[in-house]
């Protein structure tokens, strides 16, 4: 239709100013800004609820002439395909989803790398071997990142128990400090997080003594102590990546799950309260990773309930991977249903 | 399970903290309600103070002038409130809700370049020799000063609906406007005070929780806090010394069901999670004898 | 000095001229604020009120503005029975949730059945679902006198962690990998909730709307429950006086604002939503408060208020992706609108004299 | 003790449409027991509230003990020495007495010794009182004992009563006089407002007589009689209700043991209540308001529902019934409270006779209501009642008390009940207005209704009433002939004045 500029979309369910998870998909908006300049124009609308109204939101989008447009929740996934059916002409890129189109991709990262760093650290340096960790909601994602840091904790720490506590919720920083403080009463010294606010982190420093990690961002602002480390939700090389191919006409529909090796998960500065050993073990488990010669879900692991379910030197298969919905061997507690 | 993981002395201290932004948020709405106004934005002024307070302590340095800010910034929305049920005579419950909206939608505008910020330290005060009694000291002596604000602020009240003059002037506007304003007592002024008090008042609490609890700027950080306070005025029967007993008790299901649930306690999450809003209404039910000020929520008109 | 004086009788012209009013000092202020905020106000404010009915795409946005708001008129003309009575029902958010999950779990029950029963009987559900969550305040008012307006509320709470539970466990979509929403009901013909005129919109729910607006209009005008309603209303006293039993009353209005709130989840989860999800709500039982108020609590008065405030949304929405504009300062316009409107009201039960007044 | 002690020169006061003061002056003296006058709307309580600082004239002076008086708000008048005992709305329910006391003082000293001078002001003064209770608990009588004494504790020079008798029974009335005139033995000035012009006979020395807004004469009233002050007001000669002797016939309403808890905290039990009433008769029940009249109207009309035998209508059991099954069953009823009880103040007068007009009237077909009908319903009530309004379309709010009160009771008598209940028919109505509706219960009663009056004015139902009963913390009394009986008889019957005599012994 003529216009220069490349029009990028992004839909975000969040307020850009939560700290979290939307805020790290709006720092990607701005890189692509960055990157392209004149290029580009980019447009996004906040807190857009799934449902009727994202596919308003999309369908207004595509009308006026956008080109890719990222849709950055799960629950985007069905008005994605349903918009993008009646635009064959603009590309879709879903966030965390499964159901791809001609022009529709997905993507998604592997943040259980991440755990998997947090559950060796966390584990190496625990005294009282009781490590806090608030859930956000019992989906795969989240199981998968307490099964992660779990098998990489009891690695280097046999004795070491995890306390679980799931607030059903994203983001209530009130509800996540209540959390945090509560699993420091009950003995935690590394309180791990899976929701987006900084109360945790807050509620560790307040405390003294109990160490935590970034979630979503880096938080450094927490550092050096409380915030040992963290996990950071790196959007802005993908979305670079892909708005350059829509750019260049070669974008196709592809599924990507990328993790510590393209960087789209980044493991935040070890700080130094770390010892340095324990930091050298991670940064060798985190290039591990990397270059793909470690994969955190690799046998022998057993489930819950003792059942066996990886052989030694087997690695999850996709299936088990995106539906996790149970704990591995060792994890106290139920999953709620 | 294991419920000797749960220590009560740790539960009854972080009760005390939970409850805060609640407790001054309620004590708040308690002193407008007495005066006969039902205002519903607590939520709104919370969350504009909560901003109000962030904005003001990282520019100052100082989160004494962040939580002035905070009643300043809830006490001015409350002046909107204030003019539109006292002066444009609008209804309370719509103006309340509106209230609520309009701060949302204020705050998150003020908020915008205050995010991801850390705010300046506030301090837990352990008091000497207090801090240090076994057991009573670490539930009772040694937290923030805002808890203790918070407690002075609810003993104030008290004293001033007891004992003062000015409290019986606000008791008995609350109670009959009309006879108040016959006897030569300027009903809509006393009211917008109380109103300002009141949004002063939810501006600390939520102060309290972007500089305290959690503390960092958020959208929507109050999550719902606002609405709590408004049922725990009910539910104390418009009485500060309940109140202060509703606020603990809520703070107190909040907390221990977070504990029970890291001590793994086999009740579903979402039942826990619930447990807070179902005991309010449980409470509700109990306490429903008690008798509201006889003006609440009705329109004042002098002709005159 | 301005004082105010009431008036003998409602001013009609001031009724009718009130809600003009306000729209007018909103795109005032409103405009003030975006010229604040750096942007073109004529502009913002154009797109807000005017993209969605008049811009090149229009032929898109106008059946949305009945899409969007159709629930918050369902629930609004529920709602304006009982605000008319004094009866504070505002848990809609959480009747509208429970309606939704009962009547997609009736559907669900009966997944892959393929008959054209299941949809009446989902809708039957969402009814029942939405009114029983609201007798649950409804009968503590009347047995304990347990406030309404809190009790209400407090639901809405207890409703969402229900729906989270439901879409992480009950209503799980079996084929959904494990994640977190139930089967998309949109998709399954027998519970779809299609739209009934292509391109127009018009799915049951926006029929089910004006059908409400119908039947309140008819109500409220002629026939003696709706009389017993305002009465009951504007002087509580004097409906005991008339025979009106206040707890019935209580318990009629509840239920039919809960039902009808329940109904327009229903709709909504089979429709537009499409599944039962973590999020499912947006807030629509919120709104619905201000368009009832906004409407002046009179079916028709709802009914463009539902289309105002489906304008604001979709038209905010617009400005936000063309020109930039925070989701925040939309909301603020939209808070603004209904300050205006409570604050213009006034001159409809009052009259504004200017000159000395007595001592207040 | 003579002089002038309040002077009014020219006051004048507009409402939009009405002028409520109109260059009004008079004066009073120091120590004088001085009575104002007038017809409903006359402008007694504005000229009283300007004089109390709540009203500001607009044009016009006042002079207190010779120096300029213009009081911007009470708390100056109460300051100048200016009390004042409302007509309606002063007190807190919720508060006790002492509070209440407290909040009408300039500088109120502590709680604790308030409640001293409470009770050494009510010993001086005859008029016991516990500074401890609630306000809300107390008996008419002893809540306006609550307001005098409040003014009393200030010393005032001036005290203002508007309309302080009409809750009274008649011993207090006595009481009430004898504390007024040692006030004005002591110096105090009493500016007395009041309907029942024999009080003023027995009590004031001199009176200003308003009509329309303006002083229109003045008179000693020892020495003027009730019907030629009456006419003063008025302007125009007065009618007295007659009555047409009708023969009683058999017994349509009986209460048997009618018995119910108080409906609310402020509320009185009825307590064991057995009557009979006939057609074509007028039974008049007397008692001061609070003793349980509310409760025994909403027993009948069916607000409150009592055990089904408690109240029979022709032999049938309708203690369950709700108000509009016993409508059509012939049993209709008027409560006191014109605004907000027996009339929506914000509704059209159409709306509000369909309020009680539905069911006998027919004014619903399947539940939809036949406006038309409902007007012309409207309209008949009105002309017939001469009920002043522009029309049906007008709001309730929109008319005068009395007017209010003639639509109230002409609705229901215009639906031809066979047992008519009405409390308080002619309550601050003046007195062209009250006779018209006395004269409308006489000729349904005349017209073989069974009708029962409840009143605090005993005159009112000495005049109406066939056979009397008084009614006395929720127990009615045996009914009596009303003919010939005194009022000292008819004070014995309301159960004496309370706990007044032993104070005074
Ligand atoms: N607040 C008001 N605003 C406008 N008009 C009023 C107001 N109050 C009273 N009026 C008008 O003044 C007139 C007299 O009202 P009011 O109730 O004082 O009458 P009243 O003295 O009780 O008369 P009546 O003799 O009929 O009992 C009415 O016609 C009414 O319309
Ligand atoms: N606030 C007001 N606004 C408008 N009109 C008023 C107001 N107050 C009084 N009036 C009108 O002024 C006139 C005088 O009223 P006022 O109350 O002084 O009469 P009143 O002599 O005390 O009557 P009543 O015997 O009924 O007590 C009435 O017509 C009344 O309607
Ligand atoms: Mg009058
Ligand atoms: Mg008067």
């Amino acid at each position: 239709d003529g216009h220069e500029k490349t029009k990028v979309g992004f839909v975000y369910v969040g307020p850009i100013g939560d700290g979290g998870w939307t805020y790290e998909h709006h720092q990607g908006l701005l890189a692509v800004e960055e990157e392209f300049g004149d290029q580009v124009e980019t447009v996004y609308v906040e807190s857009v609820p799934e449902g009727a109204d994202a596919e308003r939101v999309m369908t207004q989008m595509a009308l006026e002439g956008a080109d890719l447009i990222f849709t950055t929740s799960f629950g985007y996934m069905d008005p994605t395909i349903n918009v993008a059916a009646k635009f064959p002409d603009v590309k879709f890129e879903h966030a965390t989803g499964f159901k791809r189109a001609d022009n529709v991709s997905t993507y998604s990262a592997r943040f259980y790398e991440g755990r998997a760093v947090q559950g060796h650290i966390a584990g190496r340096m625990t005294e009282s071997n009781i490590i806090g960790y608030i859930a956000s909601f019992p989906i795969p994602e989240v199981v998968r990142g307490i099964n992660s840091a779990y098998i990489h904790a009891s690695r280097v720490n046999p004795d070491v128990e995890f306390k679980i506590i799931w607030v059903y919720t994203w983001f209530d920083p009130a509800k996540e400090a209540e959390a945090a403080n509560v699993l420091i009463e009950q003995g935690a010294d590394i309180v791990l997080q899976h929701t987006d606010s900084t109360a945790p982190q807050a509620a560790a420093q307040a405390a003294g003594g109990v160490y935590t990690f970034g979630q979503a961002s880096d938080m450094a602002e927490f550092g050096p102590e409380p915030r040992i480390s963290s996990i950071i939700d790196n959007w802005a090389p993908y979305y670079i990546e892909r708005t350059q191919a829509v750019i260049d006409g070669t974008w196709v529909s592809e599924d990507t799950f990328d993790g510590i090796d393209t960087g789209m998960v980044e493991i935040g500065e070890i700080s130094d309260v770390v010892p340095a050993d324990v930091k050298a073990e991670a940064l060798a488990l985190i290039e591990s990773m990397r270059t793909g010669e470690y994969h955190p879900f690799t046998g022998p692991l057993n489930k819950q309930d003792g059942s066996a379910w990886l052989a030694e030197g087997e690695v999850i298969g996709v299936g088990d991977l995106l539906g996790m919905n149970f704990y591995v061997e060792g994890v106290s507690g139920e999953i709620p249903q | 399970m294991d419920l000797s993981a749960i220590n009560p002395v740790l539960l009854l201290a972080s009760l005390m903290v939970a409850a805060t932004p609640i407790l001054l948020a309620a004590i708040g709405e308690l002193v407008v309600e007495r005066a006969g106004v039902l205002n519903l934005g607590v939520e709104g002024m919370m969350i504009t103070g909560a901003v109000c307070g962030f904005v003001v302590a990282v520019n100052t340095g100082s989160p004494w002038l962040g939580f002035l800010g905070a009643a300043i910034g809830g006490a001015l929305l409350s002046v909107l409130f204030g003019v539109l049920t006292q002066y444009l005579l609008s209804n309370q419950v719509a103006t309340g809700l509106a209230l609520t909206l309009f701060g949302l939608g204020v705050s998150s505008l003020i908020g915008q370049g205050y995010i991801g910020i850390k705010g300046p330290e506030f301090p837990d005060w352990h008091i000497p020799l207090l801090g240090d009694i076994p057991i009573i000291g670490p539930i009772v002596f040694q937290h923030d000063p805002m808890v203790y604000v918070g407690l002075l602020i609810c003993l104030g009240v008290w004293a001033f609906l007891k004992y003062s003059r000015l409290g019986l002037v606000l008791r008995a506007v609350g109670e009959n406007h009309d006879a108040a304003h016959a006897l030569g007592y300027k009903v809509i002024r006393i009211r917008m005070a109380a109103i300002m008090f009141g949004g002063a008042c939810a501006g600390l609490g939520g102060a309290y929780l972007s500089l305290v609890r959690v503390p960092q700027w958020t959208e929507g950080m109050t999550a719902g806090a606002g609405w709590i306070a408004l049922a725990i005025v009910v539910f104390a029967s418009w009485r500060p010394g309940r109140l202060l007993l509703g606020a603990y008790l809520f703070g107190g299901v909040t907390v221990l069901q977070l504990n029970l649930q890291a001590a793994g306690l086999a009740i579903p999450v979402e039942y826990l999670s619930m447990s807070p809003y179902l005991a309010t209404i449980v409470v509700l039910v109990i306490m429903s004898a008690g008798r509201a000020p006889g003006s609440l929520g009705r329109i004042f008109h002098a002709s005159r | 000095m301005l004082r105010l004086e009431k008036r003998p009788q409602p001013s009609r012209a001031w009724t009718f001229a009130t809600p003009l009013l306000a729209v007018a000092l909103t795109m005032v202020f409103g405009g003030i604020l975006f010229a604040a905020l750096g942007k073109n106000p004529i502009g913002v404010i154009r797109t807000i009120f005017l993209d969605p009915l008049f811009s090149e795409f229009s032929w898109f946005y106008r059946p949305q503005l009945l899409i969007k708001g159709a629930p918050l008129v369902l629930i609004a003309i529920g709602l304006s029975f009982g605000f008319r009575a004094g009866i504070w029902n505002i848990g809609a958010e959480g009747q509208y949730i429970v309606g939704a999950i009962c009547g997609a779990a009736a559907g669900l029950a009966l997944y892959p059945a393929e008959t054209r029963l299941i949809f009446p009987l989902m809708v039957l559900a969402g009814a029942l679902g939405g009114w029983a969550w609201a007798m649950i305040p409804g009968v503590l008012r009347v047995k304990f006198g347990t406030n309404e307006i809190l009790v209400s509320l407090m639901l809405v709470y207890v409703a969402e962690q229900l729906l989270a539970s439901m879409a992480l466990g009950l209503l799980r979509n079996p084929d959904g990998l494990g994640f977190p929403g139930s089967r998309n009901l949109a998709q399954w013909s027998s519970s779809a909730n299609n739209e009934l005129i292509a391109g127009s919109g018009m799915h049951w729910g926006v029929v089910a709307a004006f059908i409400a607006v119908i039947f309140a209009y008819v109500a409220l005008s002629r026939h003696i429950f709706g009389f017993q309603v305002k009465l009951s209303g504007q002087s509580p006293r004097a409906a005991t006086f008339a025979g009106i039993n206040p707890g019935r009353l209580i318990l009629i209005c509840m239920g039919l604002s809960g039902a009808l709130a329940g109904l327009a989840g229903l709709f909504e989860v089979t429709g537009p939503s499409g599944q039962i999800s973590i999020d499912f709500n947006v807030g629509y039982g919120f709104t619905a408060i201000i368009v009832a108020f906004l409407g002046r609590l009179h079916p028709i008065g709802i009914l463009l208020a539902g289309g105002l405030m489906a304008l604001t949304y979709i038209g905010g929405e617009i400005a936000q992706s063309n020109l930039g504009l925070p989701a925040a300062a939309i909301q603020m316009l939209q808070g603004m609108l209904l300050f205006f409107l409570l604050a213009v009201d006034v001159l409809t039960n009052y009259r504004i004299r200017i000159g000395q007044g007595a001592a207040a | 003790m003579t002089g002038t002690l309040l002077k009014l020169e020219g006051l004048t006061k507009a409402y939009p449409g009405v002028v409520a003061n109109d260059n009004v002056s008079f004066e009073i003296q120091k120590g004088e027991i001085h009575a104002l006058l007038g017809e409903n709307g006359a402008g007694k309580s504005t000229l009283v509230k300007t004089i109390y600082g709540l009203v500001k004239p607009d044009t016009g002076r006042m002079e207190l003990n010779a120096a300029e008086f213009i009081p911007p708000e009470p708390r100056a008048a109460r300051a100048a020495g200016v009390a004042m005992v409302f007509q309606h709305f002063s007190l807190f329910d919720a508060l006790n007495v002492a509070e209440n006391i407290a909040l009408g003082m300039e500088n109120p000293p502590p709680q604790r010794q308030v409640a001293a001078r409470v009770r050494e002001v009510s010993e001086k003064y005859g008029l016991p009182l516990d500074p401890d209770r609630i306000v809300g608990d107390l008996s008419a009588g002893e809540r306006q004992r609550v307001e005098i004494i409040r003014c009393l504790l200030q010393d005032p020079k001036l005290l203002i009563m508007d309309e302080p008798t009409s809750v009274l029974t008649p011993q207090e009335v006595q009481i009430l006089f004898q504390t007024l005139r040692q006030l004005s033995e002591e110096g105090t000035a009493i500016l007395y407002i009041s309907h029942k012009l024999e009080e003023i006979r027995a009590l004031c020395e001199n009176a200003t007589v308003l009509r329309l807004g303006a002083v229109v004469g003045t008179c000693d009233p020892r020495e003027t009689s009730a019907r030629d002050m009456a006419e003063m007001m008025v302007g125009a000669s007065l009618h007295v209700p007659e009555k047409a002797t009708a023969d009683t016939g058999e017994t349509v309403l009986a209460l048997k043991a009618l018995s119910a808890p108080a409906p609310h905290q402020f509320g009185t039990a009825l307590k064991d209540l057995n009557i009979t009433v006939q057609t074509g008769e007028v039974l008049g029940i007397g008692g001061v308001a609070g003793n349980g009249q509310d409760e025994l109207v909403a027993a009948l009309s069916g607000e409150m529902k009592t055990a089904a035998g408690m109240v029979e209508l022709r032999g049938t059991p309708v203690g369950q019934l709700a108000p509009n099954a016993r409508r059509a069953m012939g049993l209709l009823a008027a409560p006191e409270e014109r605004m907000g009880h027996a009339a929506a103040p914000d509704m059209s007068l159409t709306e509000n006779a369909v309020m009680t007009g539905v069911t006998r009237k027919s004014l619903a077909q399947r539940g939809f209501l036949k406006w038309k009908e409902a007007k012309a319903f409207a309209e008949d009530v009105i002309s017939t009642f001469d009920v002043r309004t522009p029309g049906p379309e007008n709001a309730a709010r929109s008319l005068s008390g009395g007017n209010l009160q003639k639509f109230v009771i002409g609705r229901e008598i215009l639906q031809d009940p066979d047992v008519f209940v009405v409390n308080q028919p002619t309550w601050g109505v003046d007195a062209a207005a009250a006779a018209a509706i006395r004269q409308a219960i006489l000729d349904l009663a005349a017209k073989g209704a069974a009708v029962i009056c409840i009143s605090q004015d005993l005159d009112e139902l000495m005049e109406i009433s066939d056979r009397f009963a008084a009614l006395n913390e929720g127990r009615l009394s045996e009914p009596r002939p009303a003919a010939g009986l005194t009022v000292e008889e008819i004070g014995l019957m309301l159960g004496g004045a309370h706990d007044m005599e032993a104070a005074h012994a």
